[in-house]
């Protein structure tokens, strides 16, 4: 079914330029498919008027299934009938966001029966985004991915669909296995991610070094990330090497270093370990000739979100250093307390970090039953308002030790 | 249901998916070497080696495109790829015989191919006006526009470092531009108009007065009907109202546009991570080349490039050099609007004498 | 009169040692007046029950002054009854601290015959305090020490006593003359400093240059620091001298430089003046070869104060640069818009700091006729919480211009 | 009044205080030297020299002890003096002649020499138990014992750069301690008693809630008197209520203590000015010799000495290794004292994987 494309005079103009262009891949849809081609006519009109035409959408899914679809109706059904519902399914990518081309085949060809014809390679969160189709093919469409496999992703007030870095499969970084941890998490917690039962929604992304190529800092209320405790592997006639081929070593690495542990004196390069920060920094500059230790395991950071309402949050540590080997018992059981706390105190719309500003970071420590550690804090308190939870009366048999303060 | 429903079955595994290659030397890749834009070897303990070529990817891609890359890799990577966390689409191969005639097709294709090392990737974005309702710009067209300027950095290598772009159509940042070396955030200007008919029958009014981070928003009856009122002085055009009851639309064309923020990083490399900060606070949409836009991001890419020492970072050169020092080298005025004025502000406020004149 | 001691076994401990011992001076005066040997016994009992035995005081002062006297009373009057009332007064010092003896001598003839014969050289805010006296003796001692032109300094929510470093008496890095610049405010703000109309306490400090001997930065409601806008002068003879005698200028000198803007290659050594954030790091290590440069003045801030109530806080950037000459117009001019200001909206106990963080600094600027300069920013703002002011309707003429914001 | 009063003839003018030399050669100094420990000399362009010689004071200072300074004023220097602004007395003399015997005069009245340069100066401190009614902790006591302990330090120039240390005896802070490389700070830890009888008669109820940050007062009757209660677990002992109403006092013997706190400083020499930051929730009063206040920062300023490089004041030298480290290497227990929960303890929590192990 080849439809006569709308007339797009301003779009087309984005059809020109080196960059992919996202209105060829509207046209081509287009081309088959009515909704991509209602799609195309409505952006038109948005980038004429200067504004969206999508509603608020409503509680679309499948069955037994509390989130994963993005419910979207437009405001002018009348004008475009084939995208008057146009709803967004989002599909759990694999682990890394690897394809054989047999999967990513079976996925077109659904898609190409059961929606627009147009999707997102990926979400900002990691899914596979199906991008549009109508209420009646919903449930469809998830009966034909359970056949290949493919499972529903989060949405709504769940745990989010998590994602990780290449890691170990393209990675001389990794710290820790980030595709199988990532895998081990999501199936954990199939159900949490599927039924919305949270106070908002909590996200995990796991990169393999403190490089962070998943952004897990940024964007994840729990960040797991790879490191090490023991000292940076060396390979000095790898680095004899990087000095004979040109590399600055002094101004490129030494003088970079933000722990001002490093030495250079021309021909050897000495590391202090016990105050590398692990920044990563002169090991990206010379892969070579440096690699992370041998003793390695993650932080694990809690609590980073976009500003919506209090303010946008990076993640701050938790734990600062963990083993990590399956099945991540010490992990998973500490994030349930975090739950149960979060959802027994969380108010709505209020993401885990915000509430552990909101109660306080020793309290939420003591109800999670962590201790406290000074890692987890950049400097200690500058203000003196401490809370001491008890006080010395007279008469108190040790009264005599003033020194002790609980 | 009489029927039992398979559910909760998660994510195909991923091991599946794999090319011998990395099966093999999975956790034993060794190191890495950028063999120019777009091209990089892993080297496995093993002595194997791995190819990645990187392709730019417009993100929204129709199933044709879809199917089109997979031809490219069975005919070159044995049915194997990937996408990467910026949305590029990556080919796998186990030796170097194929690199070239991929690179040829995929260029053909209108793909071009960069985006390692020491360049710009591709922009981490969002919806727009293609499917969300709280747009106050658009996505996919703003990033095409910035990257066609921009093109010949994605291409190279010749930049300081990296630069991650990213934008967001609204302050939810579904982009995540809180932490971009260039963030560019869609905003309103204008504080929502309610529909006094309908919003009692749409939303809790206590859920709707709670949502505002600024108090600005109580109940007030109109017309006879219960609905709220919006202080507008307080308003700061958040739209979390809207998030929260329909019945407060924000999108306004006359008022909505794209606000530039600069110097946020993920990596722990050299300095910890960063917060984007406001370098402009409102461009115009300008449908379909949004030209404002592009000229502004040339002008702070080719700045930095042209006075950031090697490795630093947009932030960490600003850091270096001052903020004062950059709104005098970038020409940017600033205003009112640059000054923090929400729960931490003060803590912005320069309390130090280390100035640059 | 000279009078027994009370027994002080635990003060005599701090007798010994070779830090000056304040025991020593308590029971030099003690050995003299009584008021100094009763608060020589009421120590020792402090000491013993380790708390201290003063009251509230009330308001008490010498006529037609608000502030300058602190009351004071013991808990234990008819114990103690020579420090029945023991009010503090503070006497401005002059600028910079110094004195000739006889004008020293004088002071301590008066407090020999008005007061406890103790004082504090100085107070904490600069002013010479005179420790403790009955509150028949206010008067008369203010009129002693009229007669050798000393007046009373600050206490209550008036301005407190200005206080400067030795600037140009003593220090080659004096950007402005500070104790000059110290003794005209003083004198222009003598009803603001003796009769106290403010929501609190407002502070001057007058520091030569960036190394801030005055803590200005740290303790003053308004922080005057000097400094320079061109090149550091340099003599390249006196840095060749300092290598010669051994100096590591790169370890010493450059690589503490914060702005890296420095490089020295063995004999030569380049400043970026451009990047320089007048630290004054080199010029300290280096004070023969380097000298602040020529085009000199001052950066003001406002705002410093201590914890209570909303936290401390540490000035704030109001004015980058501005050369320092009298009459100090356009400052004090800025000084009397800001007091009028914060008069008008400050609450009770509100340092203008605090006020700052309430109203926001761009409401402030706004308010005080002052143009935000990014200069008075750390860095522009994280959060997208951007309030306009004005926007667009429908058929507004300008429609055209969306993009200007106002 | 009938006769006029003199009134707001402010400070004498400071120019009649000055020595000659200095008159002569205000604003032309050139450049100083460091001769020894607390000896320097200042060169004018002029080809003068001041020469200064610094003792230490304990600023408590009896009206006997001044005038043995003007003795010795008259006698070595034309009769001028002057005191810094960390409370230390300096003579001041045109010729090193008199430099020697001065020393050994103000040696033998018990004035060690020294402070200036990279050593310990004179401890700002306040008035504690001699004359404040707010006071946790004395304070001349604990600084007599503190610089008896640390004495050489402050006669020899052996640390990395200057330690400034500071005393207040209770948050109201007035020895600004906020800003210190080492902050002795007078603590209570029991929330205000309150005198019920007579806080009606002393205070206003209204101002007495509002004035505590945490609001943890409110009104109430209590044996029919109108008065105030405090709900405890909401008390962090600020005892900003004292201050505005005399009859809710704070003092303790069994919960009034010392803290330390570490890592400010002023200057904007290298490092912007920084706060302070806790390093000892608490320390027991233990008068007279406070032997555990005297050992802890004896182990505070060992280490910082110890470890710290060249120039690198407290904080910059913990910034460099980190708080996680400086707290192992101090032996001193982190607790959840140490954590802030204040406004913006938020900003505090350690947003990056920055750390050492
Ligand atoms: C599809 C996606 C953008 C994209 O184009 O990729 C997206 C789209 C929406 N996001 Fe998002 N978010 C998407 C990733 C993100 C991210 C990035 C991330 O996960 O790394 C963030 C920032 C990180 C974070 O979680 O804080 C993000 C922060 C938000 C927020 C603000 C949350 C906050 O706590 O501040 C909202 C508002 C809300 O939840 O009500 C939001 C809400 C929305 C809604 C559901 C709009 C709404 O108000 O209901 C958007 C639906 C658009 C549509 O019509 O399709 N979205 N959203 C991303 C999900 C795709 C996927 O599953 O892979
Ligand atoms: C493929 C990908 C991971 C994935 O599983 O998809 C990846 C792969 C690599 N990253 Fe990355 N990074 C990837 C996203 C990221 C991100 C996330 C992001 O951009 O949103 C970051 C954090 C960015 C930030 O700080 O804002 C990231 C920060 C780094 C860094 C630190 C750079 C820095 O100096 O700050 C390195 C080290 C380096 O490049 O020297 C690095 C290094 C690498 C290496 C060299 C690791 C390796 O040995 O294989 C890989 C190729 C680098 C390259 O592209 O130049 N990767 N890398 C992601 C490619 C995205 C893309 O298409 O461009
Ligand atoms: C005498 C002195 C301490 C000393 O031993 O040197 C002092 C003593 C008192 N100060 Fe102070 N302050 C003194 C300098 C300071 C400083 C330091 C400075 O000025 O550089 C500060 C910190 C800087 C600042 O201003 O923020 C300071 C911050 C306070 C505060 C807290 C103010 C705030 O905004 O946080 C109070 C509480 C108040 O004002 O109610 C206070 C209150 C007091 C009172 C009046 C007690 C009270 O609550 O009424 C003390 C009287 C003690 C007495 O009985 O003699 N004092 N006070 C200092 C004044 C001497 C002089 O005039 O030279
Ligand atoms: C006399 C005095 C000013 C006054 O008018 O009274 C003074 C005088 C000098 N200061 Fe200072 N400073 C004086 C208090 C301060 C203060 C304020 C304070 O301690 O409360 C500071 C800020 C301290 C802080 O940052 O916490 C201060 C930070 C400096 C610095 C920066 C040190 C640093 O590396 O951070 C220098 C530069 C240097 O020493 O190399 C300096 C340098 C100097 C020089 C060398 C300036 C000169 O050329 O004359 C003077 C002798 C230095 C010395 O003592 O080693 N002066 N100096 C003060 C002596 C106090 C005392 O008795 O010890
Ligand atoms: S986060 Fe580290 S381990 Fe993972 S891909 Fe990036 S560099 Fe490699
Ligand atoms: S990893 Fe970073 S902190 Fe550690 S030695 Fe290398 S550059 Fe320094
Ligand atoms: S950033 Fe805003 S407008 Fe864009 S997709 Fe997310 S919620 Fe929608
Ligand atoms: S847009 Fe934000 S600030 Fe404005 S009324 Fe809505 S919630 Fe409040
Ligand atoms: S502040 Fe500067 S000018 Fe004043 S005494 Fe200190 S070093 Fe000298
Ligand atoms: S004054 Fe400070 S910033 Fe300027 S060159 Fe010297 S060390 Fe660097
Ligand atoms: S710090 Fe507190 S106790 Fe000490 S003098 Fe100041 S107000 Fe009094
Ligand atoms: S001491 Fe402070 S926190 Fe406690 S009741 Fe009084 S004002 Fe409130």
């Amino acid at each position: 079914m080849a439809n006569t494309l709308p007339k797009t005079p301003m779009l087309d103009e984005l059809e020109t330029g080196e960059w992919p262009s996202f209105v060829k891949e509207i046209k081509m849809a287009a081309k088959e498919n009515p909704m991509s081609s209602d799609l195309l006519a409505l952006l038109e009109r948005s980038y004429k008027e200067k504004i969206g035409h999508w509603k608020h959408g409503g509680i679309v899914g499948v069955m037994g299934y509390g989130g994963g679809v993005i419910g979207r109706y437009n405001d002018l059904p009348e004008e475009y009938p084939n995208i008057s519902h146009f709803h967004t399914m989002r599909i759990n990518q694999p682990s890394g966001w690897f394809y054989t081309t047999d999967a990513l085949r079976k996925i077109c060809d659904i898609w190409e029966k059961r929606g627009s014809g147009l999707t997102n390679m990926h979400g900002s969160t990691g899914d596979i985004i199906l991008l549009g189709t109508s209420t009646d093919q919903l449930e469809p469409t998830f009966s034909d991915l359970a056949k290949i496999d493919f499972d529903i992703g989060g949405s709504g007030s769940d745990v989010r669909t998590p994602s990780c870095c290449c890691g170990m499969a393209r990675c001389e970084w990794a710290c820790y296995d980030t595709m199988q941890c990532c895998y081990d998490f999501t199936m954990a917690y199939q159900d949490e991610l599927h039924r919305p039962a949270f106070p908002y929604k909590f996200k995990f992304k796991f990169s393999g070094c403190p490089n962070d190529c998943v952004a897990s800092i940024a964007r994840s209320d729990m960040s797991i990330i790879g490191t090490w405790r023991d000292e940076i592997q060396m390979d000095k006639d790898a680095i004899a090497e990087y000095a004979a081929n040109g590399m600055d070593i002094k101004s490129d690495v030494v003088d970079n270093c933000p722990a001002k542990c490093m030495e250079w004196d021309g021909k050897e390069l000495l590391i202090d370990n016990q105050y590398c920060r692990r920044c990563m920094h002169c090991i990206n500059v010379m892969p070579k000739a440096l690699r992370p230790g041998k003793d390695r395991g993650a932080t694990i950071l809690l609590g980073a979100k976009a500003p919506i309402v209090e303010g946008a949050l990076l993640s701050s540590v938790l734990i600062p250093f963990i083993k990590m080997e399956p099945p991540y018992k010490e992990i998973m059981d500490m994030v349930e307390r975090i739950w149960d706390l979060w959802c027994e105190e969380g108010k709505a719309r209020e993401r885990v970090g915000e509430f552990i500003q909101r109660v306080g970071l020793g309290n939420f420590l003591e109800a999670i039953e962590v201790e406290p550690v000074a890692e987890m804090v950049a400097f200690p308190r500058e203000n003196p308002y401490v809370f001491y939870e008890e006080y010395f009366e007279e008469g108190d048999d040790d009264e005599e030790e003033g020194g002790d303060d609980e | 249901m009489a029927e039992e429903r398979r559910t909760d079955y998660g994510p195909p595994h991923f091991e599946q998916f794999l090319p011998p290659v990395i099966k093999e030397n999975y956790g034993k890749w060794k190191y890495h070497e950028v063999l120019k834009p777009g091209v990089m070897v892993h080297v496995s303990e093993t002595g194997d080696k791995l190819y990645t070529v990187r392709a730019a990817s417009g993100r929204l891609t129709s199933i044709q495109k879809i199917r089109m890359y997979c031809d490219l890799a069975d005919k070159y990577c044995g049915g194997h790829l990937r996408f990467t966390s910026r949305h590029n689409v990556e080919f796998l191969m186990d030796s170097d015989k194929n690199i070239e005639p991929l690179i040829a097709d995929l260029k053909d294709m209108g793909h071009p191919i960069g985006g390692i090392g020491n360049s710009i990737s591709a922009i981490v974005h969002t919806q727009g006006w293609i499917h969300c309702h709280s747009a106050a710009t658009d996505a996919s067209g703003v990033v095409k526009c910035v990257m066609d300027d921009l093109i010949e950095y994605f291409k190279e290598m010749k930049l300081p470092g990296k630069l991650r772009v990213a934008l967001a159509c609204c302050l939810n940042m579904c982009g995540a531009v809180h932490c971009s070396d260039i963030a560019i955030l869609g905003i309103h200007r204008r504080p929502p108009r309610i529909d006094h008919a309908n919003l009692y029958k749409m939303c809790e009014i206590p859920s709707v007065s709670a949502s505002c981070p600024t108090a600005a928003i109580r109940p007030a009856t109109v017309d006879g009907k219960q609905s709220v009122e919006v202080i507008e002085e307080r308003c700061m055009f958040c739209a979390n109202c809207f998030t929260v009851c329909p019945s407060m639309p924000m999108a306004d064309p006359l008022n909505d546009g794209v606000s530039i923020w600069i110097g946020g990083k993920v990596s722990n490399a050299r300095h910890e991570p960063m917060f984007s900060k406001l370098a402009i606070p409102f461009l115009p949409n300008n449908p379909p080349r949004w030209p404002e836009v592009t000229t502004a991001i040339r002008n702070l890419v080719e700045l930095w490039a042209a006075n950031a020492r090697k490795y630093e970072r947009m932030g960490e050169w600003i850091e270096r050099i001052g903020w004062p020092k950059f709104f005098r080298m970038s020409g940017i005025e600033f205003q009112k609007e640059h000054i923090d004025d929400f729960k931490h502000a003060g803590l912005t406020y320069k309390r130090s004498t280390h100035l640059t004149f």
